[in-house]
């Protein structure tokens, strides 16, 4: 029997969605007038708990609870943290810059959180069924969140694509599921697992397979499933799109970690040049289009394409080196990301006033502090040693070379030199001279308050520890990785499965 | 059930065919998806595919004699009623924006 | 003290980075924060060649922690005689860098000193390492506050210059990457002397060990830049703060090349050092070609540098052991006498602004301190006797002649006339002849106080250098690659005699 | 009995049962004119026959001898469609209900007073009716009438809302029964007669008003008829219709309400069961075993329905935002408090 | 009996699906969509789940769709205009489904085991479906009320009117 009671294992999102609902009532029994804004402490007070608790799960021994649908380890405990990290520098960004006089701060808030709980079950969840509903739980929160400008038009714009693109997604990784369900008779991951190498359509694995990476893909914005990316990012508020780059995101890799190293380890043959193809195409697409782009949101997009590349090549890493430098390089790129999309936000405003790379000309001189953040995560995009860029890139080659993938490091830091050239275009923009007569055109000189100055500082801060001393993260990802590598053995209790052998 | 009726029942038919029914369907929706023209009517082929989905879960658990399958496509049914009512929000959304819901005329975003 | 001389030597123009971007921007508060840095940082250094041990085989103050355990990566510091007196270098031009800055940047003092300051650790960083890893941290690392202080005070179109700049050098070392991460795979190991040894033991395969040299060299060879990849010099010597320009040009990449090239694949330089050879004659005559008819003297320079850097590349590939020393002379030759050509032309940039050699003229009487320092390093830079050029070429060049080729010698010393001619033509066109218009019209203001501060000891070294090149030479033969260059080629016996004769000026 | 008689019984069945069925709307139109008429003071129709009586068969006679006017301008398919599923649905509910005791049975366990045993009967009737409201929804789309997609715009969405509160109060309801079996549930309701009905005995009694309410407001009837609120919608969506089509719309509302007041009958007034349960033993005649039942459901039917007129003549009608706050603000948080609370007691018991 | 009803029904789905696709009227399409649905429904119904069938009609049929036509009904959307957008995407489209149809078939066709299905099968009982979801996918369930919450709160949230507006709609 598991002496650890089950609800230690679900702590965390009992807390966000405890979190979730308490915002949700308290806005709505506030009166019309009354401002939302404490509704963010809350919710960020929540999270920060919930990051707590998940670092207090580290103290339980890897298991699964709920019959066996959720599981505790290393792993899970690793991207718990990174999502509710994410999450709270996304409520902290938007504390200070969602309109002042939004009615819909509240609903705001607790969406975010409840997408949170989505993200982390997803990352936690052994059971299909419950990966199913967790990314929807956090897909339907993204989508909602990404039409939260009503009034532009580009608003809802983004929202139905990325909605009617993620539902599609949704659809082809079900079937795959379903498929696999066929072939095995189970949702379960590990039984899932343990089944496929005996399985008696082996046909229907493979085709379940390859429409679970389609779906998962489509999620985690890898070319060809990219096209919705740009416009997404490009219509979403900006303090949106620094949570759904990274945190649903951060999920999905989690979830295809588990699904190629944990459901289908036995066709390693199958899937890994599969995603080495993945894996260029999207570096490549991502950074040949980024160049083009003179929207920053657009380009950071497909540089955000581009970097799901860089993490795919990871997972030509063998065995746990490639699951652990998959993790890093998604903390990695997660600190990074959110703060460039921190500093995008303050400057380009909520309504999105100067959406231009052109817009952004002379920012150090306007605002030394937000220039300077700007180059510096620009830097860390590009894989600037002692960032947390270079790191994840360094282990995600590192990984590549490893399983003999030398050629996917080429043309991945190849690549990376590429996508330098748009990237500085952008910094070295705001570390040119302002041109002096404007037009009279009002420039806003973005303020920094409180909560945003503390997500900047915290992106700052995880950016620059990922790239001095990424140590102790690797070593968090490395334990996680173990964990995902081998499946507990006593995962179901034999007597109580409910499946059976099929018609003969 | 009476045995004097009941030979007119032997006949079987093969799960094969449900899966095929249930492919179809499901690419059908694809089809949908990428020729329809309007977005309720692309968002209408996601819910085909999502139907065919579920066929081939029934299947199977038929197959398999688990119950779970059809549990599956019970939640599916639920995410389903989910999406169907915040996407249709959205639908609205851009209606209210746009006036239009030509898939082509939503286009303020592109290179 | 010599355990953590080198951790400080690191630290303490970091620290003055942080400290810089810390404390408000207001007045000159940034300056004197960083002037004070880097006359500490420069102190510093002085302690290394003080406290140096000649004869002793090996590194020197060497530092090995471990710092991340997969992949074992370790902060493994040291010097030898190779870096020794690189490390100075970069210590001695820092506080002359800020010093030219000094009136030069008036605007965002905080952002320019912090930058400056971080690349002032990135250059310590990278002759210090010896882990792989951490120095091609480094070396990643001293790009970025260059390219984004060319983006932010470039004369004319900064940001381009710096993309240019940027691209040009980090692109290729993605390949470098990725030969580190190969040599990584194979080896377990980023250590700089584990991998010497395992890679002259033969134990690592040839044909990719081949690829993997060449990825080396490549990231080298545009840093440096050798001929055909140069495309970045002119424009980003034209664009670049003074300040920035003098510190970085050319070391990184040569000691690079010395170090990581020639040391760490011996065979693999061998082979391919005819090539590089003929290149850097190329080199040396294309950009003395070039430099002859540049209206611009910044471009002028620039190609000047080029030439110049490809006599020293020359030296490095003819695998002779003058030739390296030479090499390494040169090195820090040039380092000083462009530093000080940099600092003069940026002085009459801030008085004129305008960098059109036709503009000026006939200022030696208006500006005579300006003119007779210019004259001095302009000679230097030509390689007169008794002038710190002068050993230098003349070691790279007796060698060539006779330890590699005799045609290629002519050629790269057809070079070093043409480089007299282009020098001595600026020098006339500047400040003699006719006034100019221009010289005329604005009021002839003299070197202030500070530069000549900076100047006339830098002077004194050019001079002391070409006097006394055996206060270096003794020590930069002391290198860990040595040994492995001497087995290349015995020495010739002239060169042995010149030697003796360097010997004799002690 | 072989295959063949087994359809013909069924077939007699289905239209025995259609025909009564059709009978029932027909008198209950006629049973509510007369007694909105007392209502109202006046007699309701009393000149067709005795009392009116033959009141219904003329106007049946009346809307399906009048012209059939299909106006230009509708969407023909849907126009034509639209009546036809909203007849069907109603008659089709109907199916899965029993009406008479199905302990008494032909040969081979054949059930005479319900067509279809289904397990999920219960199920079938909400999935049913829920289908319905396309016929409304379609009608008043069709029609290209602005009067017309109002009150079907209304209705469909009151519906839906409703929908949701009709199904929760029936939660209680199952839970107790333990099945989704029609024929179950009024059997865990039979014993002890009305004391052992779930709206006594089983304590379902705001389960049961919150059922009348949705109800009333799912057959858009007083005081939720505002899809066909003259006053404002002319006559709503089937404003356009006429003849035998308008006849149909009105079949079908007055065929659902008797499906209504038969589910109300069945989960919560104890189906065909007397109300004196095993207290009085009648003679264990074959007739008596057999109508008596029937007797008892229709009694109960149709008392549900005077309530239906008896409200209708009383009750002002509800503003629009009010019924969809009553749904969805008092309704719903009502129907799930009920549920938790039979829950808690069915799990102390 | 299984057989005819499987002909007839998949016959009716495949219909409804086709017409879906060609009816350039979205409440067409709608309508088609819905008969597919229900005879999915016969068809869960023959394959034993019966609860299914109810729940496909009452949450498909009766209420997602309910909500479709709603929609198209609300925003009286009218024909769909062929563009050449639509062309492009039959281009691609055509050949791309033709291959998943044929990839997938293949693999069903080629799968082995799978038994068939006749009328005299077990009908799965809302007990066995329930015993399941409220001990092994307990957390699956619990989970999804969030799934609700939210896309009601989403819901909500983008169907009301945005801050600045004070007047519905452009």
């Amino acid at each position: 029997m598991n002496p650890v009671p089950d609800i230690y294992r679900i702590l965390p999102e009992v807390i966000l969605t405890l979190t979730g609902v308490l915002v949700m009532v308290v806005d709505a029994s506030l009166p019309a007038p009354w401002p939302r804004r404490s509704l963010g402490w809350v919710a960020a007070i929540g999270t920060t708990l919930a990051l707590w608790a998940s670092l207090g799960q580290l103290a339980l021994p890897v298991g699964t609870a709920f019959s066996a649908t959720v599981e505790t380890s290393p792993f899970t405990v690793f991207f718990h943290v990174l999502i509710c990290g994410i999450v709270l520098v996304a409520i902290l960004l938007a504390l200070d810059t969602l309109p002042a006089k939004s009615h819909h701060q509240g609903e705001y808030y607790a969406l975010v959180v409840f997408g949170a709980v989505g993200m982390c079950l997803l990352t936690s969840a052994v059971e299909l069924l419950l990966v199913f509903i967790a990314l929807e739980i956090s897909s339907i929160a993204t989508y909602v969140l990404a039409g939260y400008r009503k009034d532009t038009g580009r608003g809802p714009e983004a929202a139905i694509k990325y909605f009617l693109l993620g539902s599609f997604a949704t659809a082809f990784l079900l079937y795959g599921i379903a498929l696999i369900f066929g072939a095995t008779g189970t949702t379960q991951v590990y039984e899932i697992a343990r089944a496929i190498p005996t399985a008696q359509n082996h046909s229907l694995v493979l085709a379940a397979l390859a429409l679970m990476l389609v779906g998962i893909l489509f999620k985690v914005s890898a070319a060809p499933f990219h096209v919705w990316t740009p416009d997404v990012y490009e219509g979403a508020p900006s303090p949106v799109v620094a949570l759904l780059s990274t945190a649903p995101k951060a999920a999905a890799f989690a979830l295809l970690l588990r699904v190629v190293y944990e459901v289908f380890p036995t066709l390693r043959s199958l899937w890994s040049p599969l995603l080495w193809g993945v894996a260029v195409l999207s570096m490549t697409v991502g950074n040949l289009a980024a160049l083009r782009q003179q929207n920053v949101k657009r380009m950071l997009a497909y540089s955000s394409i581009a970097h799901a590349g860089y993490l795919l090549a990871a997972f030509a890493g063998l065995g746990s080196s490639g699951i652990a430098a998959a993790s890093f390089y998604i903390a990695a790129y997660a600190a990074m990301n959110v703060g460039i999309f921190a500093v995008v936000t303050l400057v380009s405003g909520y309504e999105d006033e100067l959406p231009l790379i052109q817009d952004f000309r002379g920012l150090i001189y306007r605002s030394p502090l937000l220039g300077a953040l700007l180059i510096f995560f620009l830097a860390s995009l590009v894989g600037i040693p002692f960032t947390g860029g270079f790191f994840g890139k360094f282990y995600s080659f590192t990984a590549a070379v490893g399983g003999g993938a030398v050629w996917l490091a080429i043309i991945g830091l190849l690549n990376s030199g590429l996508a330098a050239a748009y990237y500085l275009h952008l910094a070295f923009a705001a570390a040119q001279r302002p041109v002096e007569s404007d037009g009279g055109a009002p420039v806003l000189t973005p303020q920094v308050g409180v909560a945003v100055g503390a997500a900047l500082l915290f992106a700052v801060a995880a950016t620059l520890v990922l790239g001095i001393v990424p140590g102790e993260v690797l070593h968090a990802a490395e334990a996680g990785a173990h964990t995902l590598q081998a499946p507990p053995a006593a995962a179901v209790e034999p007597g109580v499965m409910l499946t059976s052998q099929p018609n003969p | 059930m009476n045995p004097t009726y009941a030979h007119m029942l032997q006949q079987e038919v093969p799960l094969a065919w449900y899966l095929l029914l249930s492919a179809a369907l499901f690419c059908l929706g694809v089809l949908g998806f990428l020729i329809k023209r309007n977005l309720i009517t692309v968002f209408m082929s996601i819910e085909l595919m999502l139907n065919g989905v579920n066929l081939s879960f029934v299947t199977f658990a038929h197959q398999w004699h688990a119950v779970k399958g059809q549990i599956f496509v019970f939640f599916v049914m639920v995410v389903a009623a989910a999406e169907a009512a915040v996407g249709l929000a959205i639908i609205i959304a851009i209606f209210r924006a746009r006036a239009t819901l030509a898939v082509d005329r939503i286009d303020l975003m592109k290179l | 003290m010599n355990e953590s001389i080198l951790t400080l030597i690191l630290l303490v123009p970091l620290a003055g980075a942080v400290l810089v971007a810390l404390l408000p921007d207001r007045g000159k508060l940034p300056a004197w924060i960083a002037l004070l840095t880097s006359l500490v940082s420069f102190g510093l250094t002085l302690h290394l060649p003080a406290h140096f041990v000649l004869g002793q085989h090996g590194f020197q103050f060497e530092i090995n922690r471990p710092w991340i355990e997969n992949p074992a990566i370790s902060y493994h510091v040291g010097v030898d005689g190779l870096s020794l007196w690189l490390v100075v270098l970069v210590g001695l031009l820092a506080p002359v860098g800020v010093l030219a800055s000094w009136n030069a940047i008036k605007e965002r003092r905080k952002i320019f000193y912090s930058l400056f300051l971080l690349q002032q650790t990135a250059m310590f960083g990278v002759f210090l390492s010896l882990d792989l890893m951490v120095y091609y941290g480094f070396w990643e690392l001293s790009l970025v506050p260059m390219a984004i202080l060319i983006a932010m005070y470039g004369r004319r179109d900064g940001p381009k210059a710096a993309l240019k700049f940027f691209l040009f050098t980090f692109i290729p070392s993605a390949p470098l990457l990725v030969a580190i991460l190969w040599l990584y795979a194979r080896t377990g190991t980023f250590n700089f002397a584990e991998l010497q040894v395992l890679i002259a033991t033969g134990s690592l395969p040839a044909g990719p060990l081949c690829w993997v040299a060449l990825a080396f060299l490549f990231a080298f060879a545009v840093k440096v830049p050798v001929f055909p990849l140069h495309g970045w010099v002119a424009d980003t010597y034209s664009e670049a703060p003074v300040a920035l320009a003098m510190v970085v040009a050319g070391k990184l990449g040569l000691y690079s090349m010395l170090r990581f090239h020639v040391e760490l694949f011996p065979a693999q330089a061998r082979a391919v050092a005819p090539i590089l050879v003929a290149l850097a004659v190329i080199g040396i005559l294309y950009g003395a070609c070039l430099a002859l008819v540049q209206r611009d003297f910044w471009r002028l320079l620039a190609y000047a540098a080029l030439s110049h850097l490809s006599l020293i590349t020359l030296g490095i590939y003819g695998l002779t052991f003058t030739g390296s020393d030479g090499a390494v002379f040169q090195i820090l030759s040039h380092g000083v006498v462009d530093g000080a050509l940099f600092l003069l032309l940026g002085a009459l940039y801030d008085r004129y602004a305008t960098s059109q050699i036709v503009s000026y003229g006939g200022l030696a009487a208006r500006v005579p301190q300006t003119a007779t320092l210019f004259v001095i390093t302009a000679l230097a830079m030509i390689g007169l006797p008794m002038l710190s050029g002068f050993v230098g070429e003349f070691l790279i060049l007796s060698s060539t002649f006779t330890g590699v080729s005799r045609g290629w010698a002519i050629a790269a010393a057809l070079g070093v006339i043409l480089g007299a001619a282009y020098m001595l033509w600026l020098v006339q066109r500047l400040f003699y002849g006719p006034p100019s218009e221009m010289a005329l019209s604005k009021p002839g203001v003299d070197l202030g106080l500070g530069a000549q501060a900076m100047l006339w000891p830098l002077a004194v070294l050019m001079l002391v250098m070409g006097l006394a090149p055996s206060l270096w030479i003794p020590t930069i033969e002391n290198r860990v690659g040595t040994p492995l260059v001497k087995e290349l080629t015995s020495l010739p016996d002239h060169v042995s005699t010149l030697y003796s004769h360097l010997e004799g000026l002690r | 009995m072989t295959i063949l008689e087994f359809f013909l019984w069924s077939l007699l069945k289905v239209v025995v049962v259609i025909v009564v069925f059709l009978l029932g709307v027909a008198y209950t139109v006629l049973l509510e004119r007369k007694l909105v008429g007392r209502i109202q003071n006046r007699w309701g129709p009393s000149r067709v026959g005795w009392f009116g009586i033959l009141q219904p068969l003329v106007d049946g006679a009346k809307s399906f001898l009048k012209e059939d006017i299909i106006p230009t301008g509708v969407y023909r398919p849907l126009y034509i469609l639209a009546p036809i599923i909203a007849l069907s649905c109603a008659l089709i509910s109907i199916s899965v209900v029993p009406f008479g005791d199905p302990g008494v049975t032909g040969s081979g366990g054949f059930h005479f007073f319900q067509i279809a045993d289904v397990n999920v009967g219960l199920l079938v009737i909400l999935g049913i009716t829920s289908i319905g409201v396309y016929g409304i929804a379609l009608a008043g789309w069709s029609s290209n009438n602005k009067y017309s997609l109002l009150g079907s715009l209304r209705s469909s969405a009151q519906l839906i809302s409703y929908e949701l509160a009709l199904g929760l109060s029936l939660v209680g309801v199952v839970m107790r029964a333990g099945s989704l079996n029609l024929r179950v549930i009024v059997e865990s309701q039979a014993h002890r007669g009305i004391l052992s009905w779930n709206l006594f005995g089983g304590l379902q009694f705001v389960a049961f008003f919150i059922y009348l309410m949705a109800a009333y407001a799912e057959t858009n009837r007083s005081p939720f008829d505002l899809p066909e609120a003259e006053s404002e919608l002319t006559a709503g969506y089937h404003t356009e219709y006429s003849s035998m089509k308008f006849a149909m719309f009105f079949m079908a509302e007055y065929g659902n309400m008797i499906t209504v007041g038969c589910v109300a009958t069945l989960l919560f007034l104890g189906g065909w069961t007397s109300p004196f349960g095993d207290l009085i033993h009648l003679p264990d005649f074959f007739l008596v075993r057999a109508l008596l039942p029937i007797c008892w459901f229709v009694f109960k039917v149709f008392t549900f329905l005077f309530l239906y007129v008896w409200v209708r003549g009383t009750l002002p009608r509800f503003r629009y935002d009010q019924l969809m706050n009553f749904g969805w603000r008092y309704l719903m948080p009502l129907a799930i408090l009920n549920i938790v609370a039979t829950s808690l007691w069915l799990a102390y018991r | 009996m299984h057989l005819i009803l499987f002909i007839v029904f998949a016959g009716l789905c495949l219909a409804g699906a086709v017409n879906l696709l060609l009816q350039s009227h979205p409440i067409s399409s709608a309508l088609s969509l819905i008969v597919v649905m229900v005879s999915l429904a016969v068809l869960y119904l023959l394959l034993g789940a019966e609860f299914l069938a109810a729940a496909q009609v009452i949450v498909y049929a009766g209420a997602i769709m309910v909500l479709f036509t709603f929609v198209v009904m609300l925003l009286n959307a009218g024909r769909e205009e062929r563009t050449r957008g639509s062309y492009a995407a039959r281009l691609v489209g055509f050949p791309a489904v033709a291959v998943i149809l044929g990839i997938i078939a293949t693999v069903i066709l080629k799968a082995q085991g799978l038994g068939s299905a006749g009328l005299r099968d077990d009908i799965t009982s809302t007990q066995e479906l329930s015993a399941v979801l409220f001990t092994k996918l307990l957390l699956p369930f619990e989970v999804t009320s969030v799934l609700i919450l939210i896309a009601i709160l989403g819901a909500v949230a983008l169907a009301r009117h945005g801050d600045g507006e004070g007047t519905p709609g452009k």
